[in-house]
C-alpha cells in the first residue's frame, strides 16, 4: 500500500481509532477538544490522492477503498464540515457533562459517514452505512429531551427500515457472484443482466431515499436535524444525508440507464423538492425550516440523478456530487449560523446577518455564489423539457424558503443583548462560509466542462436571476396569509403515521392474548399433537 | 387379519400403542398434576410395551427375545422413575409454597398475591 | 407316580382357584370394609397356600420348591400386616366421631 | 387359549389405564395405577422378558406407586382441586391422541417380518463377556455406555431432589413418618428385611447368568430400606453425610474407574480384559446394587425436611 | 432384510478418546464435588472446567489436524449392539462453543455461588456447581452421540440438569416454572423415545449413520421421525410449543439462564438437524423442513412482538431466545430443498451454524449482562432503568453488543449468519423467508433499541446501584458479547471446517 492508499486507510482509521481510545479516561476527558482533528485525513486525501487510487486491507477485514471523482468531491466537502463542525463543536459544547458521549458518537458518525465516500466493496460499504446510521442516534437524542427522544425514535425506526432494504438488495446484488464480498463497481456492473434487477433498484432507491429524505419517507429529517445540537445538526444536514446519494451513486447502472427508475427519481425528487419548500415555509423555528430546505435541496438531487439514470448519462454522478458538496457547504455554514446568531446581539448582528443572508439565498442560486454554480453546470444535462422548468421553479421555491428564513432568524436575533459569538465558533463558521464561496468556483471548469467566464454572460446571468425574482415575489404574497405560520406540525405526515399506532397496539395486544392461550398447558399439548400428526402425515405422504 | 393371527408381541405392541393414546390424553386433559405424572408413566409403559413388541419379535439365536431392547426398556424405566420422583419433588415443593397443585392458574396467583 | 402328583395338584390348585374366585367375590359383594378384608385375606393366605401347595410336586428342583414355599411366607407376613393396617386405620376412624 | 389370556391382560391393562383417566380422585387414580404396574409386569412375562417383568414390577409398580401415595397424601389437604379444562378441550385432545395411537399402531403393524434383531449379534458376543444372561451383556458391556451415563442420571435427579429443600434445612435428613409406626408396620419391618436382603443378594449375583441384576436386586433393597424407614426402626440418616456420599457415588465411580482402567489394560474406555469380564462386571453390579437402592430410597424419601443437626 | 444387520460403519480414530473425555470429565467433577468437602466444590468445579476447556480445544485442533471426523467406539463393541461417539465439524463447533460459554458462566458465578467465610455448607453453593457440569456433559453427549437410544439418556440428563438450575432460587414462581419446563420436556423425551422404539422395531439399529442407509420411506418411519422432531421441538420450545421457556429462562438466575438459553435449548435444535438431514429421506426431509421453516418463521414474528411487549428485561431476553431458535428452523429447506448441493454444503448451513454459535454467545452475554442488572438495582422493569448506562456502563456495553449480532448490525456474527441465510434464501427463491429474516432483524432491533435507550437515557432522579458490582461479572458479560461480534470477522473461516466429517463434503468451500 502506498502513501496515497494509507491516506486513503487514515481517513477511516483515525476517527475510529480515536472513537476506541475513549476507553481510556483521560483521552476520552480531550476527546472533544480534538473532533477537528479527525477528518484532517480524509480531507487531506480528497486534495491530495489522485483520481482512482485504491488500498485494500487485507483479511479479516477485506475492506478495499477507491476514491473517484465523485467520491473525492463529496469526500473534501464532508471532512471540511466535519473538521469546522468539530471545531465549533468543542467550542460549543465544551462545559457540558456528557461531552465525551457526544464525542464518541459524533467520532463514529464521522468514520461512518466519510467512509461511504471511498469504500468499494459492498460489506464494508453495508457495514459503513450502519454505522453512521446507528451512531447519528447518538447525536440526535443527545439533548435527551422529549422533542429529541421523539425524533430519535422515529429516526431509528426508519433508518432500521432503510437497513433492512439494503441488506436485502445487497444480498441480491452479491448473490450472483462468485466472491463473497465483491466490489460494487463489479455487482452495479451486472445489474442491468439480473434477473432480479428491478426488484434490485427498487429496494435500492427506497433504501437511498430514506436516508436522503425523499418524499413521503423525509418524516425523520425535519424532526432529528433541529433536535440534535447545533454543530452536530450541521453535520447530519450536511452531510450525513448525502449517504443516501452517494449510494445511489454507487449503486445505480448509469452507464447502462433505466429510464423507468430514472423516472420514478424524478417524479419523487420533483414532489419532494416542492412540498420541502410548501411545508418549510409554514414552519416558525429556524432549523426545522433548514431540515425542509434540506428535503428539498435532496429532491433536487433526486431529479438530477434520475435524469442520469434516465439518459444513461454517467456525468450525472459528478454533477450530482457537485450540487451535493454545494449543498454540504452552505447548508453546514446556515445551521452553525444559526448557533452564532443565537449568540450574537446588537452592533454584531449586521455583519453576521448579512453574510448568512449570502449563504441562504446561495441555496436559491444567488448569481455568483456556489448556488448559481451548481444550477448553471447541471442545467445542460436538464436539457430544455419540463424537468428544466420544474428545476427552476424549484429554484425559486428555495429562494422563497431561504427568504422566510432570514426573516425568521432576525425576528429571533433581534431580542438578544448586546454579545459576540465566541472566536472558537466565529472562525469555523467563517471557514466553512468561505469555502463554500469558494470551493465550487474551482471546481466548476472541470465539472461542467465551461470556463468560469461563461458565467458572466448575461444570459447565464438571466436563467438564475428570474427564479429568484419570482421567489422573493412569492415571499411577499406568503407574508400576507397570517395563518400559514404553524399551520403544519413538524415532521408533517410522521403525525398521522403516529396516529395509526393505535391500531399497531392493538394488533400487539391481539398477539399477547394469543400467546396466554398458546400457552395453556392443554393447548400447548394439542398443538404439540397437531403438528407431530401434520409432520407424520405429511412425511409418510412423500 | 384376524385376532389370532396377530402374535403376542403384536398385541402387546398395538396394546403399548393405545396405552401411549390414553397417557397422552391424560398428560393433556388433565389439570391435575399428580395425575398428569401418572400420565407420564402409562405413556412411558405403553411406550416400553413397543420396544417390548420389538424384542419379542427378535426372538433368534437360541434367545426368547432381543436382549437390546429389553435393556433398554429396563434403563428407561429407571430414568422413567427419577422422572417422576423429580416431578413429585417439585410438585410437593410448589405445594408448599403455595397451597395450589396446578400451574394454569397464572391469573389465579397473581388474585392471591394481591389479595393480603 | 407322577399321574398322582399330576392329580393332587390339579385338586390343590382347583381348589385354590376356587377359593380366589370366592373371595373376590366376596370382596365385590360383602357390604363393609371389614368382611371384604376378611373375604381378600383368607383368598390370599388359604388359595395361595392351596395353589403352592399343589405346584410343590411339580418343581423341578428342592431349591424350586423352597422357592415357591417362601413366595407364599412373603406373601402371607405382607397380607397380614396390609390387613392389619387397613384395619388399624378403620378402627381409629370410627374411634373418632 | 394363551391368546385369550394375553387378550383379557391386555383389555385388563386397557381398562385401567382408562380408569385412570376417568376417575375422580387421586387416590383411585394411583391405586389403579399400581395395579396397572403389577399386571403389566405380568404382561413382561408374556413377552418373555422376565429382567424388564422383575424391573416393570418392582419399580414400576411398586415403588413409583408408593412416592405417589405419599405425595398424595401429603397433596390431599389442598384447598381446592384444580380446575378440569373444557369440554371441548378433552374432545379435542381425545381426537387427537386417538390419532397418534393409530398411527402407532399403523407403526407397529409394519414393523417388518422377518424381524431385525441383535439376538444373533448378542449371542455370538456372549461368549467374550462369560456371562449367561444377555440383558446383563447388554446392561454392562454392550451399552455400559447408556448404564454409566443412566446412574449419573439417577444421582444427578438426586441432587435435583435434594435441592428442593429449603436452605436451612440443606443436608438435613428427609422424614418418611410424621406419626408413630402402627406395630403390625413395625413387626413386618423387623422380619421383612432380612429376607428382602437375602433376595436382592440372589438377584444380584444370579443376574450375569439368568434374569436378574442390579436394578432389581437394588430396588429391593432400596423398598427394604424404605420399610426399615417408614417403620420408623432407623432413622433416615442425613443427606450431609459423608458415609452415605461415598455409597452413593461408589457404583458409578467404581464403574468410571473400570471404565477408565480399560485404557491401560484393555482396548479403551468401558473395554474389559480378555477372560476377566465376568468378575469384573458382577464387581461393578454389586457395587453399583449398593448405590442404585440408596438413591431409589432417597428419591422417595424426598428432600430433608429437617434441619442438620449442629 | 437379513436378520443380521449390516456391518459397521464406524472406524475408530485416534484421537476418539477426547469424546469420551469430553463426556466424562464433567460428570468425574460432580461425583467428586459429592464426595468432596463443600467448602472445595468451586475449586473442583474450576478444576473440571480447565480439562474441560482444553478438552474441547484439542478436539477442535485434532479435528482440524486430521480433517476427518473423530470416532470412538465405546469398548470395542461395533454398533448396531455397541454404541458409537462421533464428532464432525459442526459437533467439535459445538463443544467448542460450549467450553466457552460454560467456562465464562463459571468465571460469572464464581463469587456469587460460593460459600460464606464462616458457612460449612450451602443449598445453592454447592448444587450450582455440580448442575453446570452436568449440564456440560449432557450437551457434549448430545453432540457426539451416534446412537439414538444413548442420547435419549443424554437428553434426559440434559434435562435433570437444567431443571433444577430453574429453581434454584427457590422462589414458588420459579419452582412453578421448573415444574412446567419439566413436564414439558418430559413429554418431548417421551415422544422422543416413542420414535426411537419404532425405529429400532422397523431397522434393528439406532445408529444415525446406519439408519442413514437403511433408511426408506413407510409408515413406521414417518411416525417414528413426527413424534422425535416434535418432541425435540417440545425441548427445543419452538413456536407453539414455547410455553415453558419464557418463565423458566426469565426466573432462573443469571448465571444459569445464560447456560439454558445459549447453549441447553441448543442440544435438541442440533439433534433435529441430524434427524431431518440424516435419517430422513430426501424428500420427506424437504417437505418436514417446509413445516419447521413455517414453525421457525412464526416463532420469528411471534415471539419478537412478545419480547417488545414485555415489561421485563429478564422476560424480554427469553421471547427473544424463542424467536432467535425460529432462525435455526428456517435453515432446512433452504439446506435440504437444494438437488445439487448437499445440504452441508449450501451457505445456509453455514449461516445456521454461525447464528446457533453467535446466539450462543450473544444470548450468555445479555443474560449475564441482564443479571448484572437486576442484582445492582433489585428488579428488572425496563421503564424504570432509564440511565443504567450511566451506573453500569460495562454492562450496557455488552448488552448493546449482544444486540447488535441479535439484530444483525455488522460486524457481528449474527450479521454474518443473517446475510448468509438471507442470500440462501434469495437463491433458493424463498420471498417470504427473506422478509421474515428482515422482519425479525427490524422487530429484534425495537427490543434491543427500547433497553439501549432507555441505558442512554438521563432521568430526573438519577438511578442508583443497590450493591456494588464486582468488575469482574461485567466484564464475563462483555467478553461473550465481544465473541459474538468478533465471529463476524472469522466468516470464512468455519466454513470448512464446518463440513468436516460429512461424506464427500471436502471439495466445496464455497461462500
Amino acid at each position: 500500500m502506498n502513501a496515497s492508499g494509507l491516506l486513503l486507510a487514515a481517513s477511516v482509521l483515525l476517527p475510529l481509532a480515536m472513537a476506541a481510545c475513549c476507553i481510556v479516561r483521560p483521552f476520552r476527558a480531550r476527546a472533544l477538544s480534538l473532533l477537528g482533528v479527525a477528518p484532517l485525513p480524509a480531507l487531506l486525501a480528497a486534495l491530495l490522492v489522485p483520481d482512482g487510487t485504491s488500498a485494500f486491507f487485507p483479511p479479516p477485514f477485506r475492506m478495499s477503498l477507491l476514491l473517484d471523482r465523485p467520491g473525492a468531491i463529496l469526500l473534501g466537502g464532508a471532512a471540511l464540515l466535519w473538521s469546522a463542525a468539530g471545531a465549533f463543536a468543542s467550542s460549543y459544547m465544551g462545559r457540558e457533562p456528557a461531552a465525551a458521549r457526544f464525542a464518541i458518537w459524533w467520532l463514529l458518525t464521522l468514520t461512518g459517514s466519510l467512509g461511504l465516500f471511498i469504500v468499494a466493496d459492498i460489506a464494508n460499504f453495508y457495514l459503513l452505512f450502519t454505522l453512521a446510521s446507528l451512531a447519528a442516534y447518538g447525536l440526535i437524542v443527545h439533548e435527551q429531551s422529549a422533542r429529541a427522544h421523539r425524533a430519535g425514535i422515529v429516526y431509528v425506526v426508519l433508518a432500521l427500515l432503510a437497513e433492512a432494504f439494503l441488506l436485502l438488495a445487497f444480498v441480491m446484488l452479491a448473490a450472483g457472484h462468485p466472491d463473497a464480498n465483491p466490489a460494487i463497481r463489479d455487482v452495479v456492473a451486472s445489474l442491468p443482466s439480473s434477473p432480479m434487477r428491478d426488484g434490485i433498484v427498487a429496494l435500492l432507491i427506497l433504501g437511498f431515499a430514506l436516508k436522503m429524505g425523499l418524499v413521503p419517507l423525509h418524516v425523520w429529517l425535519p424532526l432529528a436535524h433541529p433536535a440534535a445540537p447545533m454543530p452536530a445538526s450541521a453535520v447530519l444536514s450536511g452531510v450525513v444525508v448525502k449517504a443516501g446519494v452517494i449510494g445511489l451513486i454507487r449503486f445505480l447502472p448509469f452507464e447502462a440507464g433505466l429510464p423507468f427508475w430514472g423516472n420514478v427519481l424524478i417524479a419523487a425528487g420533483i414532489v419532494t423538492a416542492y412540498f420541502g419548500v410548501i411545508v418549510g415555509v409554514t414552519q416558525t423555528r429556524a432549523k426545522t425550516i433548514l431540515a425542509y430546505s434540506t428535503v428539498s435541496q435532496m429532491g433536487l438531487l433526486a431529479v438530477l440523478l434520475g435524469v442520469g439514470l434516465d439518459t444513461a448519462d454517467a456525468g450525472a454522478t459528478s454533477l450530482g456530487a457537485y450540487y451535493a458538496v454545494h449543498h454540504t457547504l452552505v447548508k453546514g455554514a446556515l445551521f452553525l449560523a444559526v448557533g452564532i446568531l443565537a449568540a450574537t446581539g446588537r452592533a454584531r448582528l449586521r455583519p453576521v446577518l448579512l453574510l448568512t443572508g449570502l449563504l441562504a439565498l446561495s441555496l436559491g442560486g444567488l448569481p455568483l455564489t456556489s448556488g448559481a454554480l451548481a444550477k448553471l453546470a447541471t442545467k445542460p444535462m436538464l436539457g430544455y423539457g419540463y424537468v428544466s422548468y420544474a428545476m427552476a421553479l424549484a429554484g425559486a421555491g428555495s429562494t422563497l424558503l431561504m427568504l422566510h428564513f432570514l426573516s425568521i432568524v432576525a425576528r429571533d436575533a433581534r431580542e438578544n443583548p448586546q454579545s459576540s459569538a465566541p472566536t472558537g465558533q466565529i472562525i469555523p463558521w467563517l471557514v466553512v462560509a468561505a469555502s463554500s464561496l469558494v470551493i465550487p468556483w474551482s471546481l466548476y471548469p472541470a465539472i461542467a466542462g465551461e470556463s468560469i467566464a461563461s458565467l458572466l454572460q448575461p444570459a447565464a446571468l438571466w436563467k438564475v436571476i428570474w427564479p429568484m425574482l419570482l421567489g422573493g415575489l412569492a415571499m411577499l404574497l406568503v407574508r400576507r396569509i397570517t395563518k400559514l405560520p404553524g399551520s403544519i406540525p413538524e415532521g408533517d405526515i410522521v403525525v398521522l403515521a403516529e396516529a395509526g399506532t393505535s391500531v399497531i397496539q392493538r394488533l400487539a395486544a391481539g398477539i399477547e392474548q394469543v400467546d396466554v392461550l398458546l400457552r395453556r398447558w392443554s393447548v400447548a399439548g394439542l398443538s404439540l399433537i397437531v403438528v407431530a400428526v401434520l409432520l407424520g402425515a405429511l412425511m409418510f405422504r412423500a | 387379519m384376524s385376532l389370532a393371527s396377530l402374535g403376542t408381541a403384536t398385541l402387546f405392541g398395538l396394546c403399548g400403542a393405545a396405552l401411549a393414546g390414553i397417557g397422552l390424553f391424560i398428560v393433556i386433559a388433565h389439570a391435575g398434576l399428580l395425575r398428569r405424572i401418572v400420565g407420564f408413566n402409562i405413556l412411558g409403559a405403553g411406550i416400553f410395551l413397543v420396544f417390548g413388541a420389538a424384542a419379542r419379535r427378535g426372538a433368534a439365536a437360541g434367545f426368547s427375545g432381543d436382549p437390546v431392547p429389553q435393556a433398554m426398556v429396563i434403563t428407561g424405566i429407571v430414568v422413567a422413575f427419577s422422572a417422576t420422583a423429580l416431578a413429585v419433588a417439585l410438585l410437593q415443593r410448589l405445594f408448599d409454597l403455595t397451597g395450589r397443585e396446578s400451574l394454569d392458574a397464572p391469573a389465579a396467583s397473581d388474585k392471591q398475591q394481591a389479595e393480603p | 407316580m407322577t399321574s398322582l402328583a399330576n392329580a393332587f395338584t390339579l385338586v390343590a390348585v382347583g381348589c385354590g382357584a376356587l377359593l380366589f374366585l370366592a373371595g373376590t367375590l366376596g370382596l365385590l359383594r360383602f357390604p363393609d370394609t371389614l368382611s371384604r378384608l376378611h373375604a381378600l385375606s383368607k383368598a390370599d393366605n388359604l388359595g395361595l397356600g392351596l395353589i403352592v401347595l399343589g405346584l410343590l410336586p411339580q418343581a423341578e428342583s428342592f431349591a424350586g420348591g423352597l422357592k415357591l414355599v417362601c413366595v407364599w411366607l412373603l406373601a402371607q407376613i405382607s397380607a397380614a400386616t396390609a390387613s392389619q393396617l387397613i384395619a388399624g386405620v378403620l378402627y381409629r376412624r370410627k374411634s373418632r366421631p | 387359549m394363551t391368546m385369550l389370556l394375553d387378550l383379557a391382560l391386555v383389555a385388563w391393562l386397557l381398562a385401567l389405564a382408562i380408569h385412570v383417566a376417568r376417575a375422580r380422585d387421586d387416590q383411585g387414580a394411583i391405586i389403579a395405577f399400581i395395579a396397572f404396574g403389577l399386571l403389566l409386569g405380568l404382561g413382561w412375562t408374556r413377552l418373555s422378558a422376565i429382567d424388564v417383568a422383575m424391573t416393570e414390577a418392582a419399580i414400576g409398580g411398586g415403588v413409583t406407586g408408593m412416592l405417589l401415595l405419599r405425595a398424595e397424601a401429603r397433596l390431599r389437604q389442598r384447598s381446592s382441586q384444580p380446575q378440569t379444562p373444557k369440554r371441548t378441550t378433552k374432545a379435542a385432545a381425545a381426537i387427537a391422541c386417538t390419532v397418534v395411537a393409530a398411527g402407532l399402531a399403523l407403526a407397529v403393524l409394519s414393523f417388518p417380518s422377518p424381524a431385525p434383531t441383535l439376538a444373533p449379534a448378542a449371542a455370538a458376543a456372549l461368549d467374550s463377556t462369560g456371562l449367561g444372561n444377555p440383558v446383563t451383556a447388554v446392561l454392562l458391556a454392550y451399552r455400559a455406555l447408556d448404564t454409566l451415563l443412566e446412574k449419573v442420571v439417577l444421582l444427578l435427579a438426586l441432587l435435583g431432589v435434594w435441592s428442593l429443600a429449603p436452605d436451612q434445612l440443606w443436608g438435613g435428613a428427609p422424614e418418611l413418618r410424621q406419626t408413630v409406626a402402627p406395630p403390625p408396620f413395625v413387626y413386618l419391618g423387623r422380619i421383612l428385611p432380612p429376607f428382602g436382603v437375602l433376595i436382592a443378594v440372589y438377584m444380584c449375583w444370579v443376574g450375569a447368568d439368568a434374569p436378574g441384576g442390579t436394578f432389581q436386586a437394588g430396588t429391593v433393597l432400596a423398598a427394604m430400606w424404605l420399610l426399615i424407614m417408614l417403620a420408623s426402626l432407623r432413622p433416615a440418616p442425613e443427606t450431609r453425610r459423608t458415609t452415605l456420599r461415598l455409597l452413593l457415588v461408589g457404583g458409578p465411580v467404581l464403574f468410571f474407574a473400570v471404565g477408565f482402567l480399560g485404557f491401560a489394560v484393555a482396548d479403551g474406555f468401558l473395554s474389559y480384559p480378555e477372560g476377566a469380564a465376568k468378575p469384573i462386571i458382577v464387581g461393578i453390579e454389586a457395587a453399583l446394587t449398593v448405590s442404585i437402592a440408596l438413591t431409589l430410597g432417597l428419591l422417595v424419601a424426598g428432600p430433608s425436611s429437617r434441619a442438620p443437626a449442629p | 432384510m437379513t436378520p443380521l444387520a449390516p456391518a459397521s460403519v464406524h472406524l475408530a480414530t485416534p484421537g476418539g478418546y477426547l469424546l469420551v473425555l469430553a463426556v466424562t470429565l464433567p460428570v468425574l467433577g460432580v461425583l467428586a464435588m459429592l464426595v468432596v468437602a463443600p467448602r472445595h466444590a468451586r475449586q473442583v468445579a474450576l478444576v473440571t472446567m480447565a480439562a474441560g476447556l482444553v478438552t474441547a480445544i484439542a478436539i477442535v485442533a485434532e479435528l482440524i489436524r486430521t480433517g476427518t471426523a473423530l470416532t470412538y467406539v465405546v469398548g470395542g463393541w461395533q454398533p448396531p449392539l455397541g454404541i458409537a461417539l462421533r464428532a464432525d465439524g459442526l459437533s467439535a463447533t459445538m463443544i467448542a462453543m460450549t467450553a466457552m460459554v460454560i467456562t465464562a458462566t463459571g468465571l460469572f458465578a464464581r463469587g456469587l455461588y460460593a460459600l460464606g467465610p464462616k458457612a460449612q455448607d450451602g443449598r445453592a453453593p454447592t448444587t450450582f456447581w455440580g448442575l453446570l457440569l452436568a449440564t456440560w456433559s449432557a450437551l457434549n453427549a448430545v453432540f457426539v452421540g451416534e446412537d439414538l437410544f444413548n442420547l435419549y439418556v443424554a437428553l434426559e440428563l440434559l434435562t435433570f440438569a437444567a431443571v433444577p438450575l430453574v429453581c434454584l432460587d427457590g422462589r414458588a414462581e420459579t419452582v412453578a416454572a421448573a415444574l412446567r419446563y419439566l413436564m414439558f420436556a418430559l413429554l418431548g423425551s417421551l415422544l422422543y423415545l416413542l420414535g426411537t422404539g419404532l425405529l429400532y422395531g422397523s431397522y434393528g439399529t439406532l445408529d444415525i449413520q446406519m439408519l442413514s442407509r437403511l433408511s426408506e420411506g413407510g409408515p413406521a418411519l414417518s411416525v417414528a421421525l413426527a413424534l422425535m422432531i416434535v418432541g425435540l421441538l417440545a425441548k427445543a420450545a419452538l413456536f407453539p410449543l414455547h410455553l415453558w421457556l419464557p418463565p423458566a429462562h426469565a426466573g432462573a438466575p443469571a448465571a444459569a439462564s445464560a447456560v439454558l438459553s445459549a447453549l441447553v435449548i441448543k442440544a435438541p435444535v442440533f439433534l433435529i438437524l441430524r434427524l431431518v438431514l440424516d435419517i430422513a429421506p430426501p424428500h420427506a426431509a424437504i417437505l418436514a423442513g417446509q413445516i419447521l421453516a413455517v414453525l421457525g418463521a412464526s416463532s420469528i414474528l411471534f415471539c419478537s412482538v412478545m419480547a417488545l411487549r414485555q415489561a421485563r428485561l429478564k422476560l424480554m431476553i427469553a421471547y427473544s431466545t424463542v424467536a432467535q431458535i425460529g432462525y435455526l428452523f428456517i435453515v432446512f429447506p433452504l439446506a435440504a430443498g437444494n438437488e445439487a448441493q448437499a445440504p452441508w454444503e449450501t451457505i445456509a448451513w453455514t449461516g445456521g451454524a454461525l447464528q446457533l454459535v453467535s446466539h450462543a454467545f450473544a444470548k450468555a452475554a445479555m443474560f449475564l449482562a441482564a443479571g448484572v442488572i437486576a442484582e445492582a438495582f433489585g428488579h428488572d422493569r425496563i421503564a424504570d432503568l432509564g440511565g443504567f448506562g450511566r451506573v453500569l456502563p460495562i454492562s450496557a456495553a455488552a448488552f448493546g453488543l449482544a444486540g447488535l449480532s441479535l439484530m444483525g448490525i455488522p460486524p457481528s456474527g449474527g450479521f454474518i449468519a443473517k446475510c448468509l441465510l438471507l442470500t440462501a434464501a434469495v437463491l433458493n427463491g424463498h420471498p417470504w423467508l427473506a422478509a421474515t429474516i428482515l422482519a425479525g432483524g427490524l422487530l429484534a432491533a425495537g427490543y434491543v433499541f427500547r433497553v439501549v435507550d432507555r441505558a442512554l437515557a438521563t432521568p430526573a432522579i438519577a438511578l442508583v446501584a443497590q450493591k456494588p458490582i464486582p468488575r469482574r461479572l461485567e466484564l464475563v458479560a462483555l467478553a461473550l458479547a465481544l465473541a459474538a461480534m468478533l465471529l463476524g470477522f472469522v466468516p470464512l473461516e468455519p466454513f470448512g471446517f464446518l463440513q468436516l466429517g460429512r461424506s464427500g463434503a471436502m471439495a466445496g468451500v464455497a461462500p
